[in-house]
């Protein structure tokens, strides 16, 4: 039985559906030797911004259960250090590479994204829309459906490479936000970026992070991004990256059968980094174990038909 | 390099007041460890708790290692409940080593509490080059005092007066310079509470004394893939440096230590 | 030192802050022998509606990292038998009763609590609006920001006791929501309902759970509820009653500190039923230990004061 | 009378191909459990697994109790991995026991795979109450099938034909039946897979016979609060029984076997 795990999205062929989550994986060079980059369906950069960025102050982390909470605050090295000494190193390293992109207001991720355009060896851009916008006053991008609309437009007449969308699962209709999307041109959205979370410690009464809410991710929000994944699959035909909580190929799988196209794998980096490509092993054993041989039968195959149970029941 | 292996446990045991060793083997990792790096252990394989657990290195001894720890949280508890043939999810070696060259005779080697971890090897690494070592090690009462025979040249302090000098462990060292060492050339390697650390530096500024520090931080991921793990640099082109990547050890002048978060809240 | 853990909000005293969670603990009178229900702050019920709900078919819940999936579907006896049966025997055992309710219009929540009226024994209301509005083509009420204040005015009009609005998370900003409930005389907001989960099975690629979606709860979900509770903390002065994943004193600690006067424990209660006493003796240890003697001192009580390291980082 | 208890585990053993034992003592649970009961236990104090676990008692002597179970998930193997002098966060007894008065003369005890588990105790009672006693025990193959010397005239079947009859446990039921003993006056008790009570209850209604089943489903509290466990019902007010509180031991005619969920998806 020959298995493909191949999957093109725009003119992109992943050689795997799993890619690096944004921010969990560095600039896929800090990863140590066993880890082998190429084995990868991707690497998402840490989100790249105009100008290179400190980050928020510490404490950045904090553990909970099942997950971890994170403000660091965008640190990364800038675009300019990002084309001139990142990307030349990742492309040696064979790897296929979307460079994420943060910003504060539309000119901005213009620009970033323009400067990227200049350079060879980028297969796509993934824009991060959880930052605020400074123009509206500070409210993020990513609750704000006229802008996220507006940025997609915007952006989507400045590259004929892949542009996905990645959406923030804080709001009350993910579905909109990535109906605005497809409608302006994006190639697929990824869902999901961080919830918002908080912890404090009861003796000092003290927040755990410093900028006192954060960004929470990990195993433990796995239900909830999957039931974004469902509801933007309701939503829009364009590809989904099914990303929250993947640490396990079963994980992965279950993105894919609800109805993702790629995912990506984040904080289970932080536990091991080489998480990747043992998830896209698992995959290929499903697949084998189930006789499917390419991704597309699997994707989106979530049989939602009546139960035996729910049709006892009554249920039509 | 580093490895992500999954050893067998040796042992498990108390050997102070809440203060435990854990010991394994793994010939790859003490192959290539350096004194001051340390080790990410996953508890177990739930993701409650989820993340690694960093460790200093205590001892190694051909390919045995062994980690010392105190009990507090969740990590801790599940690895001084683990028994012999139990598996251990290890990372590493990790981080960069203590500098040991440069123009001293003579390391002191100062640690509050668990600050001992790194202690030992970092003796032998300086003894085995020529140094003269010195080790002084405080805790609140006897009880938490790891007293260990291998330990090179010890001078305990307790806050309570149990053993050794009735003082904390900046006193200590203040004591032992001024009795007959005040004209060693000597270089100062700390471990332990940050406010020890704050202590101790303030006092190696005033008398120009050169102090190396190995800092202990929240970690998520270990490896300078999350950047969570900041401290503020006071010199050098960024500002902050990311402790599980470029240290846990640094020379104090290098940092801004108000920047470290205040431990537990 | 004498410590009073007791709070009051509109007319009722609970004796501690600790009430068992909606839908958590049957009618208060389900719990084994070794529960004592008085030594609770209060008991809430299982949402009651005006018809008895045999609720949904099988499978009803399913276990996810340190969570779980729930879609009971509102199985409750209905008012008549809760009145009748239900609330004589919870007076009995001397807790202090708010009866939560569920309706699909504004006239059947206004049935329910009028019938309620009718009866001696209920310190208060707690109107869960995450049923699907069938007036408004059955989106949830939860999260329509008019609804939910139209809903209050109609029940405020109807009723002198505590009435407590239990909010949604689902939401991208639960702060207008708890808003409106404040404008319209809500007494109090209960922070958070579930937030919307799924989880599937890969090898059928089927739902775990019947409704393919439900209710996330458990430890997973405290950082977030954390979260929502500080957002509304912000966004009104009326007490806030903090629900989400509390299994533990300190738990509940931190959501009083985070500013909630209240708290409820729900799923921890499956783990163990007398979670709730042993949570409010945990709090009089905490004030003990810390030499607080009343939970106003306690309450609202984080300090969001800049850390020595924000300090130093340069933040004002 | 229930309760809930931190234990101390006596032993855990595997006792057939990932069929394990647990061991350990409560004088207050065995003095009021009655046969067909289950126990509700926490895996351990993480939140990862986050709920108990349910499991039929399978042997009780004196203040002792063991339990049996497979080794599939998380929180089997933290059972599994259990040493002597672990604590074990027990609830129980919990559950409507099996009926065992009524007009019959022979119990014929039919269990698949760790259908087994409520058996013996089941067994015994029936023998004190003198009714003649029968376990018919079927597995997929001669491995997995649980022989204990204590069990009441056992006959075996396998799939294979490892062991016993080359049959199912429907089959073996049949069989029995047939060969000699076909006007005795039975009531059936089962326990195992879904798929194994559907055929067994179109057997039993076929024939006529008296079935009595003990069911499995995914629970959350064990004790009737959280209607997490419903399954539906042919006769009666409500339209769910809750298999926790109302079960898990039925007469089959009252139910609807179709709405149970599948096992496992
Ligand atoms: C480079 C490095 C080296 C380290 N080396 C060692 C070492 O050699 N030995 C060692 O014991 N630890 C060492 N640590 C700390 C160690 O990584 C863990 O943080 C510590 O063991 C607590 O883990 P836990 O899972 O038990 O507690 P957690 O579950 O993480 O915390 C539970 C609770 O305990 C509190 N807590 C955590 N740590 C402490 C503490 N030290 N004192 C008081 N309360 C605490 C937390 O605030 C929390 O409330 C090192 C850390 C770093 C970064
Ligand atoms: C009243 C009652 C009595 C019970 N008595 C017993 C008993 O005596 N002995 C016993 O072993 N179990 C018994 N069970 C089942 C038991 O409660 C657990 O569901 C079972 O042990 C699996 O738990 P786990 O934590 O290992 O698996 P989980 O972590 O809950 O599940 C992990 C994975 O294993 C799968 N899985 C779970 N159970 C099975 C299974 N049985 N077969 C195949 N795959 C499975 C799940 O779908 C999931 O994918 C009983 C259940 C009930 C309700
Ligand atoms: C430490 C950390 C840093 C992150 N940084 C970024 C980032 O720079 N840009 C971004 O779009 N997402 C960032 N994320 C979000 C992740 O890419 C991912 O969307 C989220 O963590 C959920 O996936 P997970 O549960 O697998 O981690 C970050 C997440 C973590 C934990
Ligand atoms: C099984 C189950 C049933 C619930 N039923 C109700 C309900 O009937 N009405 C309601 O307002 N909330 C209901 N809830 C929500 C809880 O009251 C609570 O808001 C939520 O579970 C979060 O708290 P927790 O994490 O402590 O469980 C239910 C929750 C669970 C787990
Ligand atoms: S712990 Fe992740 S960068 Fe240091
Ligand atoms: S498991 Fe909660 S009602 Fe049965």
């Amino acid at each position: 039985m020959s298995i493909s795990t191949e999957i093109t999205i725009r003119n992109v062929t992943f050689k795997n559906p799993v890619l690096t989550a944004s921010g969990t994986f560095g600039y896929g060079l800090e990863s140590p030797d066993y880890v082998d980059v190429s084995q990868l369906g991707g690497v998402v950069t840490k989100s790249i911004s105009r100008k290179p960025r400190d980050g928020n102050p510490p404490q950045r982390i904090a553990e909970t259960p099942a997950g971890m909470l994170n403000s660091i605050g965008l640190a990364n090295v800038g675009v300019d250090v990002f084309l001139n000494e990142k990307l030349p190193a990742l492309r040696k390293v064979n790897a296929t590479v979307i460079v994420n992109i943060a910003a504060s207001s539309i000119e901005e991720y213009a620009y970033v994204l323009e400067r990227c355009e200049e350079h060879e060896g980028i297969g796509g851009y993934e824009i991060n829309v959880s930052c605020p916008n400074v123009k509206d006053g500070g409210l993020s991008f990513g609750t704000n459906c006229p802008a996220v609309a507006e940025m997609t437009r915007e952006l989507r007449g400045r590259t004929e490479k892949l542009l996905a969308i990645k959406l923030t699962p804080n709001v009350t209709s993910i579905g909109e936000f990535a109906h605005v999307c497809e409608a302006e041109g994006a190639d697929a959205v990824s869902c999901i970026n961080t919830f918002v979370g908080m912890d404090i410690f009861v003796d000092s009464r003290r927040p755990k992070i410093a900028t006192i809410t954060g960004g929470f991710s990990g195993p433990a929000i796995l239900p909830m991004a999957l039931a974004k994944v469902y509801e933007v699959r309701k939503a829009v035909s364009i590809p989904i990256i099914g990303i929250g909580g993947i640490t396990t190929a079963e994980d992965a799988l279950k993105f894919l059968i609800v109805g993702a196209s790629l995912v990506q794998v984040g904080t289970a980096l932080f536990i091991d980094p080489g998480a990747g490509p043992t998830i896209a092993e698992g995959i290929v054993a499903y697949m084998e174990r189930n006789g499917i041989t390419s991704l597309t039968e699997l994707i989106g195959s979530l049989d939602t038909s009546l139960q035996p149970s729910l049709i006892a029941a009554g249920w039509e | 390099m580093m490895y992500l292996e999954t050893v067998a446990v040796d042992y498990t045991k108390e050997v102070a007041e809440n203060v435990w060793v854990i010991g394994f083997r793994s010939a790859r990792i003490t192959e290539v460890l350096r004194p001051g790096q340390f080790l990410n252990i996953k508890p177990d394989s739930s993701y409650d708790p989820l993340l690694r657990r960093a460790y200093s290195v205590h001892r190694v001894d051909g390919d045995k290692i062994e980690l010392i720890y105190n009990v507090h949280g969740k990590g801790s508890a599940i690895f001084a409940a683990k028994r012999p043939g139990d598996p251990l999810d290890v990372m590493g070696p990790l981080g960069v080593p203590f500098r040991l060259d440069g123009k001293f005779k003579k390391g002191i080697l100062v640690s509050g509490g668990l600050g001992i971890a790194p202690m030992p090897i970092l003796g032998e690494a300086l003894h085995q080059r020529g140094y003269d070592v010195v080790n002084i090690h405080g805790a609140r009462n006897a009880s938490m005092i790891v007293q260990d025979d291998r330990l090179r040249n010890p001078h305990y302090a307790t806050d309570d007066g149990s053993l050794g000098l009735h003082s904390n462990v900046v006193q200590a060292v203040e004591h032992y310079l001024d009795r007959d060492h005040s004209n060693d050339s000597v270089r100062l390697f700390a471990c332990g509470p940050n406010k020890m650390l704050d202590s101790l530096t303030e006092f190696c500024a005033n008398r120009d004394l050169d102090l190396k520090v190995s800092l202990e931080c929240q970690m998520a991921c270990g490896i300078g893939i999350c950047q969570g793990c900041p401290v503020e640099m006071k010199r050098g082109n960024r500002k902050y440096t990311l402790v599980c990547m470029h240290g846990p050890n640094y020379d104090v002048g290098d940092l801004v230590l108000e920047s470290l978060p205040t431990e537990h809240g």
